[in-house]
């Protein structure tokens, strides 16, 4: 995979053999048509953005995409969206995404609804060699339909599958140049198990750092799973749903908010 | 005549006990946390990811990292901890979580719900919301009794069978809706009963705007 | 299960409400014969050596021990099997233990062994939910007799079923006392999955402190898992085989060693 | 006259790659890490939730928290990292680390592996065995070509079956033992062939004691 000269693909030398110079480097020789990428995030938050960039410049088209959410217009995955280079979403909601509903809608893009759990933990499986298990979510639902189910100890369940992608795509907080990766907060989300469910995971990192810098107690992915990496600018992120309190509000406004995204 | 939103949301509240952890789903659900009795400790489960969920962050401090489920900025607590999604679905799914209060399209008599796609209009997507009523040990629905159609006429939401597409069979504990309280025997035979009426509403009130049956044993 | 008033039962006030004495007080209520009980630790490496102790002392019978390895003798689990207080092991590897082996070769002691993977996989599926998952491990041998196998893809795949316990007891180097813990180095190995397994989970850490002081982003066991938490004395830890290097040794000892514990 | 242990380790270590993730055995394939070739970055896996092994530690700094599956007291590197069993066996069976290094008591011509019970002797169990055979990419098996037997005579351990309990069935990629190399076509019906002969050996002396069939290739 990590064949040519470093000085050709951009990467660095010796230890920095994972290092590479920017997203379009990092993805050299990876991408093709109608190929399953995994993409990290949950909302716009953690969002492999630059490395989705580089996605939409090399014009790939026909792709799968396995992501929680869709982006929103002209942001993140709705970018893809906008040049019509996704075939398929596998996503647990797609939110306000008007060129999405419109492609939907117009029966341009295929999509496959799997709930938030099921899909994280299909991402799970994929990367840890389960080929399939068994749930409680969705029994009953249109999204048991065709699935083999199953009663255990008088319960039911559905049957469901692991998967596995060509490429991930997730982005972290710090990383170092072998590889390990640190997240932040809740961003988070599904970039750990992405990382460990495609052939090639390619990591974008707000800080890279040296092996050793990371306490190896507190490493999220290790490096085995990261076979590119490189430093993004950690410049304004972009917030979906702003929400906030006046300092001098006396009953904390709630935050709550789950359930359905 | 009836409870408002923050009403439900109080009554909603007395299903808390201490050292207990809970979801909220968006909506009425969210303003449960106002009401969380002095004292008692409850933490709260985002989702994607997060157990501790604070309040809204002040102006000028919010952090794109830091969001909940509905993709609002939130803040974290000293009891705050950070997880994947595969890990919080874990916790979900496990029958960590102690409660997960909810709005509804539909609920049915036997504990059916309906919350997440109309057919013939756009679906976004289940979210998080089959896991959460598939997983979590008692499931609260806090919703009005009716729905308002664009006609102006009323449809029940309290049903003998939902006929919307599911979000989970035999998932419901407890209804919580501006006109009163039902419990539903989710996995028995024991069906849905009325056990509160809310401010000013009779028993008729009820009959009027439910579908489902259901039996009367107020408290 | 946390009824009863602090003082009774040697739990301390208000926000310390995980928080107990000691081991004893902790497991108070909670024992019972014939009960299943997981146990933290590889070798002797993060085993919860106080909580055993203390199921030791209350003299309860006719356990089925989900753990790892069995202690040595005299030590660990190994007091357990001391006093025959187990009836029953499910364990990958069971070491030198004279006391084990006495046992069961004279048919006193059950035991089922699994795959080390498969165990740790089986507990995992038990805290999260998933009563039955395909693992390759173990098709074709002893460990697939009498359990369903199926292909996926062409490839040969074996059903295991998730396991979930009475009690688990887990050991962990960090704890605060909403019961968020973080483990230290090789010791974290079984305690994460096992804390996640079982209707209630003890931890015994060797620092206890208060919420917010580890980093959120490095906790490795939330809070929601451990209902009752005790701090213990980190004296002097046993290590099974110690292994060392000469400071002039030119060329390090290799370290290896896995495959078959 | 036959390779050395050593000389067997240093053979397997031709196997590595720059960049590979190994998780090595007990015996011989320990050793392998003492001839892993300057500048090649080879990190090495312990299932008990470690990659990048370190050395032993220098006398008087054992830490108990720190062992590889052997229960051996070993030390840390800056490439470290720490995980749980299930991350590990995750990392396992999913195909992520490149190469076993593992010794046997019998392989079969088709690739079945026996390394982990005797009949009739107390079973110690399989500890990660199994899975690393079924889920790591590549499996090189470093053995005595024959067993010594208590009263003097030998037994072949590579055969045409293993007539001991499996540790896994077509999973070895490669054998090498004090007499040679083999290759094993696992998944295809390539069989065994003989690729190489240790030094003074010749393909007589394997014949003789080798019960399993196979071609011969030499390099």
């Amino acid at each position: 995979m990590l064949n040519g000269s470093a000085e050709a693909d951009g990467r660095k030398d010796g230890s920095m053999r994972k290092v590479f110079k920017g997203p379009t480097e990092a993805l050299a020789g990876l991408l093709r048509d109608d190929m399953m990428i995994m993409c990290g995030g949950f909302g716009l938050c953690g969002i492999p953005d630059e490395l989705i960039d580089a996605v939409q410049a090399s014009g790939v088209k026909g792709l799968t995409i396995v992501s929680n959410n869709a982006g929103i217009d002209g942001v993140g995955l709705g970018k893809l969206l906008e040049t019509r280079q996704v075939a398929k979403m596998i996503s647990s909601y797609v939110g306000e995404n008007k060129e999405f509903a419109r492609q939907y809608l117009g029966g341009e893009l295929e999509i496959e609804f799997n709930p938030q759990g099921t899909l994280a933990e299909r991402i799970r499986a994929g990367g840890a060699g389960i080929p399939a298990f068994f749930t409680k979510t969705g029994f009953g639902t249109k999204v048991a339909e065709g699935k083999e189910t199953r009663q255990f100890d008088g319960e039911d369940y559905v049957m469901e599958r692991g998967l596995f992608a060509d490429i991930a795509l997730v982005h972290a907080h710090t990383g170092d140049t072998e590889g390990n990766l640190r997240y932040r907060m809740t961003a988070r989300n599904f970039n750990p198990m992405m990382a460990t469910a495609a052939k090639v995971t390619i990591a974008q990192v707000e800080n890279l750092v040296q092996p050793g810098e990371i306490d190896p107690d507190t490493i999220h992915t290790p490096g085995i799973f990261v076979k590119r990496i490189i430093a993004v600018n950690t410049g304004e992120k972009r917030i979906e749903q702003r929400t906030t309190r006046k300092r001098n509000d006396a009953t904390p406004a709630a935050a709550a908010g789950g359930g359905t995204h | 005549m009836a409870w408002t939103r923050e009403q439900m949301a109080a009554r909603a509240a007395k299903e808390l006990e201490d050292g207990f952890y809970v979801n909220l789903g968006i909506g009425i659900p969210t303003l449960v946390s106002n009401y969380i009795p002095e004292g008692m400790s409850v933490q709260l489960q985002s989702e994607n990811g997060m157990l501790g969920m604070g309040p809204f962050p002040y102006e000028g401090e919010e952090d794109p990292d830091l969001i909940n489920a509905g993709k609002q900025t939130i803040t974290a607590l000293p009891t705050t901890s950070y997880f994947s999604s595969s890990d919080s679905f874990g916790m979900i799914r496990g029958g960590h979580i102690n409660l997960s209060i909810l709005g509804a399209m539909q609920v049915a008599q036997n504990g059916d719900l309906a919350n997440w796609m109309i057919p013939g209009k756009m679906v976004k997507g289940m979210g998080g919301a089959m896991d959460l009523v598939a997983g979590v040990k008692r499931v609260v629905v806090v919703m009005e009794h009716v729905a308002k159609n664009k006609d102006g006429t009323e449809s029940a939401k309290l049903l003998k069978e939902c006929d919307l597409p599911l979000t989970g069979t035999h998932v419901v504990d407890l209804v919580i809706t501006d006109l009163g309280v039902f419990t539903i025997d989710k996995k028995g035979d024991g069906g849905m009963t009325l056990i509160e009426l809310a401010d000013g509403v009779s028993e008729e009130d009820i009959r009027a705007k439910t579908e489902g049956d259901y039996t009367v044993a107020l408290k």
